[in-house]
């Protein structure tokens, strides 16, 4: 079996597992037991990749598969992963297992649940390890359908109008999407007589300057919707205030990196010569929707809706870092989609234990939580602080690197959106501070408070495992940076041989 | 024998009876008088048939043989449209097209 | 020499951090003190010894080079811009080394006797150890990431000691406003570092320092206002310094940060962290000195000469014993930046020098005023002066070690502040007259106040207490009398064959006349105060009666918290953040609902067509075949 | 000359019965007026010398259609049973496809020139009946074997349908439940 495929298989069989189980706990423990599988795998499958890659010489994509699936049109099932892709997916077997953690006491359709759940993960490792468009487009659509059922059936709150909103947003997303995929496979290469949807052989022959500049927008919003570009992040706030912990997770943590990684691996390495002409105007939207995310964040007292608005300004801060197209700063900007996916992953678990002990997500009804559960307190404190970029924390070594990478750039406007990036992280500092004062430390507000459970032993798990990879991370990102530096140079080469 | 009589006029009467039929289709509020203006209509597009055939298409009897099976369609229909009305009228205790909207489901 | 031991004297305090920290609730109650001051205590023995070897070990010629102890790879972010971790020491280093342990090891020591009582005490050594670790960290920085990085890891430790009563507001008021206040600053600090980093291409020190170099690498660097890019860059590291060290205007956060635990503001609040910008300015001495005729410097001096005099005056309105000694700390502070700033290089570094010296001594006195004010609210359980006096009878120790304290810090001779105050003035005499003016009246000032708080303490009336003060238990008198002991001999160090600007040992002469005019209006100051603060008696309400508004204004401190909480409140939150919340919900999400509600009202009204009214139904078809009558007769005529 | 007159003296009662007839509010005065269009339309086919077709339209039409309707009518409504007066939208409706769809049509006919009239119809019923069961060119024996069976299964949908269980239909749709035809004949 090829090794790319059983990350789709595992899972998989998970879902089939789960379908004739019987049982909450057999069905916490058949997901529990997959994902940890996974997790491993992917694991293993790093090893894999570092041991070939040294072997491979100056090749960083490696385990590539064609297999054939519709010839008339040449849709192929093309896999392949370079280092980028394998950071994806070690992030992505993380957070689907402490997922499954945080969700172990679910009360309704507890069978259903996980299937959604491991159905939503299956389409992400089927996105982040695809080569081909079409497949890459049908997973995104696998991983986008039970996102609304899960916030649909287990959210809270408005639910049905939050998840058909972030349905519908996100839906519209992939027509534009679409249009900019078929665009692209109209105008590829010919490859036995058919145009093709391969990546690979796309980026080689990249199409018409004037098409390029036609189809990069499509392609461009299609997937920043995903990665809640302002004016398009309205879905998320309320996407994320409805869903069920897991569902937060994995949506902050996965869904919206697919976002930053599309942009990445369609838009700018397909159509580079339109992303250096046309890029300022989304350089601008996301430049500035990282300070809007901030001060967005600053007034609200909801701490899902704190949460995702800080997640808009993060996740800007990568876009802005993606258009900047040099090498440092796409290192930089995918070292922090995958510190922003631990911490917001993170920030929605604790989150969810804090809300099913006291209730409510207000900030201002909740007081002194720090006395009562201080496990949970303590980590809501550690991940604030990653939050704002603190060192010794992943947050910061990623800012870090999209701040040298974006300094590299002398020109006016990217230097003016730098200082504005870099002055968001005092607003960040300020709303994440703001929860920490206001919501663990001072007096008890709330007599009933008094009562409530300490962590149960699956949340610290959930808890702990993220906590480790941030710090991990943070302590040493020296391997994991060069992962992806190592992957993205000759990206950047590519790219800089086509536009000269 | 039929000299004197224009095609436009024939032409006129019958469109006038139709549109006549469809005015009372339209607007009737009662199923039987609705199948009665189709009536009407039906017998004007007959005459129409009949007309044209006997005035400017004169080398077969197509024409009549049309009316001939509007006869018989207009007699099938008629019988088969007023008994669903007897059945509706028992059903609903009404035949006023309005109360029967079962349509929009 | 092997240097690699060094990295342990970082890593000690933080072991002491881990294990109090994962054993949180696991260890027995008395252990975490002991384990936190043996720690340090093993810390501060490598650390002299490290200073034993350096200083005596490796003099040359060519002054003392600067050694590279350990290092490791952190991130290459290009090949040119790589961050290592490493150990990197110096005569500076070397110097804030023996400070941050000593006083670090001092405090823990009087921590275990302060704090017996206190739940938590494992927490309060978890963050007291990962303070350590964090201030040493920023110490020996090889290059300037690393000082960033550990730069706020000492901010959230002093965040987290700040707001160590987390249950009370005030304390997480104030440490809320310490970290917000200090972040601020560190984001100019961070621009700053990626400014000047971008000229230099390196975060190392030595590429750094070496000016001349990178405006050899540059062809052209912008200039901006006059100011070329890499002033810009190095008076932006300067905001950052400023911030952490609470020069004006960013200092609002120091007089409240004194809602911590008195030891923490010792170690943290006095000695070591808030002369950080400090040393921050030291390290990057040359490239502050050689671009643009120094012009960063000026700047320097002239926010260091106003912070002194500007928290000198708040100083004397003050009763709260802690915040009196916090605005102290500043003007102290203001007075080493002012050192730094009036320096010149190599023979003419001078200020330098004495910037460091004072550093120093500095550490030891104002670590003792701050102890010594611990044991006295220990013993009175009360910050205000209001409800001191008399206490000489009572703590006689404390009371001996405090007026040590006093005498040093008001430059009293032979005593350890006389001989770093008096050649910082005479740095600053030989520099700019004005200057020296200030730091003149600063230092009489300095004199007054803490003899204010002396005598109000320990003399002035007598009271009786509910519960007889006594003097403090051994763990927490023993750092008193070593500090006391600090603050007696500790300037008669050479401090100019050790720590110059330039590496090599400066020659420095005594100039007699300037030191008694110092030690003159110390005098003045000292006999101002007693004579108004001796013997209870009503004279300084008069005074500060007749100046009226005067003093109002200095007891609220220029009012900066007020403008500083306005432009928070009035200008952030209501004025940007509460309009983008509502943009955001009503014109951003309002357009998106609104395409949705269009759609939704749109199929509505499409949904009304088909009524089940067979009638409007037969209208429809007429209408449609009259429609495709006319469309191919008259407008698709071929067909 | 006489028969233009007769034509508009025809055209004139078609014209207005079907008028009076659409806008009756008697539902058997309505009947009538259909009545006398269906017989004038008679009188029409007779005037154009087809008299075979005008006997059926009598037989057929004015005989067998009128009195099935008239039956209807009985069974439905007490004799002089008022109809209710159009409501506006349906007058306006049929106005208006009444207006547009005369102005359509005439303006059609009026435009259109027609083409001129080749020799004279052989019209005889003998002709008529050989073309009927004639299958060469121009036979209509293959209609009209469709339209007989047609009529049968006319006859039988008409049967079937008025036989079928309506009370027991009537009882599921009060009750709310599904009423398929297969269940309901089932039950009988």
């Amino acid at each position: 079996m090829d090794i790319l495929t059983i990350l789709i298989i595992i899972p998989t069989l998970t879902v089939l597992a789960l379908i004739f189980a019987k049982g909450q706990k057999s069905y916490r423990t058949i997901s529990a037991v997959g994902m940890g599988i996974q997790t491993v795998y992917s694991i293993y499958l790093l090893t894999r990749y570092l041991t070939e890659r040294a072997e491979a010489g100056g090749e960083t994509m490696l385990f590539r598969r064609t297999v054939e699936w519709f010839k008339p049109w040449n849709i192929n099932y093309e896999i392949g992963v370079d280092g980028i892709s394998v950071a994806m997916i070690i992030l992505t077997a993380i957070i689907t297992l402490t997922g499954v953690f945080v969700s172990w006491r679910v009360k309704e359709l507890p069978k259903e649940f996980f299937v959604s759940l491991i159905v939503l993960s299956t389409g992400v490792f089927g996105f982040f390890i695809s080569l081909d468009l079409f497949t890459m487009f049908l997973f995104y659509e696998l991983a986008v359908i039970p996102m609304y059922l899960l916030i649909g059936i287990w959210g809270s709150g408005p639910r049905e109008y939050a998840a058909m909103k972030l349905t519908l947003m996100l839906m519209g997303a992939s027509a534009l999407l679409l249009v900019g995929i078929l665009g692209l496979y109209f105008h590829s290469p010919m490859v036995e007589g058919h145009h093709t949807f391969s990546m690979m052989a796309i980026a080689q022959a990249p199409m018409e300057h004037m098409d390029q500049l036609f189809f990069f927008p499509f392609v461009f919003v299609g997937f920043a919707v995903l990665g809640a570009m302002f004016p398009f992040h309205t879905w998320s706030p309320d996407g994320h205030a409805s869903a069920p912990t897991a569902v937060s997770m994995l949506h902050a943590g996965v869904l919206m990196k697919m976002g930053g990684y599309g942009v990445f691996r369609v838009a700018l390495l397909l159509m580079p010569t339109a992303a250096h002409e046309i890029g300022w105007i989304f350089m601008i939207l996301a430049g500035g929707g990282i300070l809007y995310g901030a001060f967005g964040a600053l007034r609200q007292t909801d701490l899902k809706y704190i949460n995702a608005y800080s997640s808009v300004s993060h996740l800007a801060l990568v876009l802005f870092a993606l258009l900047l197209m040099d090498v440092v700063s796409w290192s930089g900007s995918v070292l922090q989609m995958i510190s922003h996916g631990l911490i917001t992953a993170l920030f929605f678990a604790l989150i969810g234990m804090v809300y099913e002990r006291t209730h409510t997500r207000d900030v201002t009804k909740m007081g002194g939580l720090l006395k009562i559960i201080p496990f949970i307190g303590m980590m809501y404190v550690m991940v604030g602080m990653a939050s704002l970029g603190l060192p010794g924390m992943s947050g910061f070594a990623a800012e870090l690197a999209i701040f040298v990478g974006a300094f590299q750039h002398s020109g006016t406007l990217e230097r003016v959106l730098t200082i504005m990036a870099v002055l968001s992280i005092v607003v960040t500092a300020v709303y994440i501070l703001r929860v920490v004062g206001k919501m663990l430390m001072g007096p008890v507000t709330n007599e009933a408070f008094k009562q409530m459970d300490k962590a149960r032993w699956y949340e610290k798990t959930a808890a702990i495992i993220l906590l480790a990879c941030i710090i991990g991370i943070g302590v040493a990102p020296g391997g994991l940076y060069k992962l992806i530096n190592e992957s993205v140079t000759p990206l950047i080469e590519l790219i800089q041989k086509g536009a000269l | 024998m039929e000299t004197g009589i224009q095609i436009g006029d024939v032409l006129l009467v019958t469109s006038i009876m139709f549109f006549i039929g469809v005015y009372g289709f339209v607007t009737r509020k009662n199923l039987i008088a609705v199948l009665m203006s189709l009536e009407i209509i039906i017998n004007a597009a007959a005459i129409n048939f009949v007309l044209i055939n006997k005035l400017v298409f004169t080398t077969n009897l197509h024409g009549v043989f049309f009316t001939f099976f509007i006869l018989a369609v207009a007699a099938v229909e008629v019988a088969i449209g007023l008994v669903i009305i007897l059945n509706l009228y028992r059903l609903k205790d009404s035949i006023d097209p309005e109360e029967i909207t079962t349509l929009k489901h | 020499m092997n240097w690699s031991y060094t990295i342990w004297i970082p890593l000690l305090p933080f072991l002491s951090f881990v294990i109090n920290g994962v054993l949180y609730n696991r260890l027995p109650k008395k252990l975490s003190g002991v384990i936190g001051t043996s720690a340090l205590g093993v810390a501060a023995l490598l650390s002299y010894l490290t200073a034993g070897r350096y200083f005596f070990g490796t003099t040359s010629a060519e002054g003392y080079q600067p050694i590279l102890a350990w290092q490791s790879t952190w991130m290459h972010i290009t090949d040119k811009l790589a961050i290592d971790m490493g150990v990197y020491l110096d005569p500076i280093s070397i110097m804030m080394l023996v400070v941050v342990t000593t006083i670090s090891f001092l405090v823990h020591l009087y921590s275990v006797g302060y704090m017996s009582e206190e739940e938590g005490r494992n927490r309060y050594f978890a963050w007291l150890g990962l303070f350590s670790f964090s201030m040493l960290g920023l110490v020996l920085a090889p290059n300037l990431v690393q000082t960033y990085m550990f730069w706020e890891l000492v901010g959230v430790s002093s965040f987290l000691l700040i707001g160590y009563y987390y249950d009370k507001p005030s304390a997480v008021r104030a440490a809320l406003k310490a970290f917000i206040v200090t972040r601020f600053a560190d984001v100019f600090f961070l621009i700053g570092i990626l400014l000047y980093s971008y000229y230099s291409g390196s975060f190392k020190f030595e590429d750094l320092n070496n000016i001349a170099a990178i405006q050899a690498a540059n062809s052209s660097i912008p200039v901006f206002m006059g100011l070329s890019a890499l002033t810009w860059g190095l008076m932006l590291i300067f905001v950052g310094g400023a911030g952490k060290s609470a020069m004006f205007p960013l200092h609002i956060w120091l007089p409240d940060a004194m809602e911590g635990p008195t030891p923490v503001s010792a170690l943290i609040h006095a000695a070591t962290m808030v002369v950080a910008g400090v040393y921050l300015v030291a390290r990057l001495f040359p490239a502050f000195h050689g671009s643009d005729d120094g012009f960063a410097l000026h700047v320097v001096a002239v926010v260091g000469t106003f912070s002194s005099l500007f928290a000198a005056i708040i100083a004397m309105t003050q009763m709260d014993i802690k915040r009196v000694l916090a605005f102290s700390t500043m003007s102290q502070i203001g007075y080493m930046m002012m050192g730094l700033g009036v320096s010149g290089y190599g023979e003419e570094g001078l200020g330098y020098t004495a910037s460091m010296f004072h550093l120093f001594t500095h550490a030891a006195f104002k670590a003792l005023l701050f102890l010594g004010a611990g044991a006295i609210i220990h013993a009175v359980h009360s910050n205000s002066l209001k409800d001191m006096g008399g206490l000489r009878k009572y703590m006689p120790m404390t009371n001996i070690t405090f007026l040590i304290a006093c005498l040093a810090i008001s430059g009293v001779p032979p005593f350890a502040g006389f001989f770093s105050k008096d050649m910082i003035l005479e740095a600053a005499y030989e520099h700019n007259k004005l200057i020296y003016f200030t730091g003149y009246i600063t230092a009489g000032l300095t004199a007054f106040y803490m003899f204010r708080i002396y005598f109000m303490a320990f003399w002035g009336r007598n009271r009786d207490y509910d519960h007889k003060p006594h003097d403090p238990v051994w763990s927490m008198k023993i750092p008193l009398i070593v500090l006391a002991a600090g603050s007696v001999v500790l300037g008669l160090l050479p401090f100019n064959e050790w720590v110059t600007s330039d590496l090599r040992p400066l020659h420095i002469h005594f100039d007699m006349m300037m030191a008694a005019a110092s030690v003159g209006i110390g005098v003045i100051g000292i006999i101002t105060a007693y004579l108004l603060y001796r013997k209870p008696s009503d004279a300084p309400d008069k005074i500060s009666h007749s100046l009226g508004f005067v003093y109002k204004t200095v007891k609220n401190k220029f009012y900066m918290d007020e403008l500083y909480l306005g432009i928070m409140r009035e200008v952030i939150l209501k004025r940007i953040a509460a309009p983008v919340a509502w943009f955001d919900r009503h014109i951003v999400d309002g357009t998106m609902n609104l395409i949705g509600n269009t759609t939704v009202g749109l199929s509505k009204g499409i949904k009304r067509i088909q009524s089940g009214d067979f009638q409007v139904y037969a209208f429809g078809i007429l209408i449609a075949v009259i429609f495709f009558v006319v469309l191919f007769n008259y407008f698709i005529p071929t067909i | 000359m006489t028969e233009r007159i007769i034509f508009y003296i025809l055209a004139f009662i078609m014209i207005v019965f079907s008028l009076m007839s659409v806008t009756s509010t008697k539902i058997i005065r309505s009947a009538i007026y259909l009545l006398g269009v269906l017989m004038a339309t008679a009188g029409l086919y007779f005037l154009f010398n087809l008299n075979f077709l005008g006997a059926i339209q009598l037989t057929v039409y004015a005989g067998g259609i009128m009195v099935l309707i008239v039956i209807a009518i009985l069974l439905t409504h007490h004799v002089g049973f008022g109809l209710p007066v159009p409501d506006k939208k349906h007058m306006i409706l049929g106005w208006l496809a009444a207006m547009i769809g005369i102005t359509i049509s005439f303006f059609q006919f009026t435009t259109h020139t027609f083409k001129p009239k080749i020799g004279n119809l052989d019209d005889r019923v003998s002709k008529m009946g050989a073309d009927m069961l004639h299958y060469g060119d121009g036979g209509f024996v293959l209609p009209f074997e469709v339209i007989s069976i047609l009529l049968l299964a006319g006859i039988i949908a008409a049967i079937t349908i008025a036989k079928g269980g309506i009370p027991h239909l009537k009882k599921r749709l009060k009750s709310g439940q599904p009423t398929t035809v297969s269940s309901s004949t089932k039950k009988q």
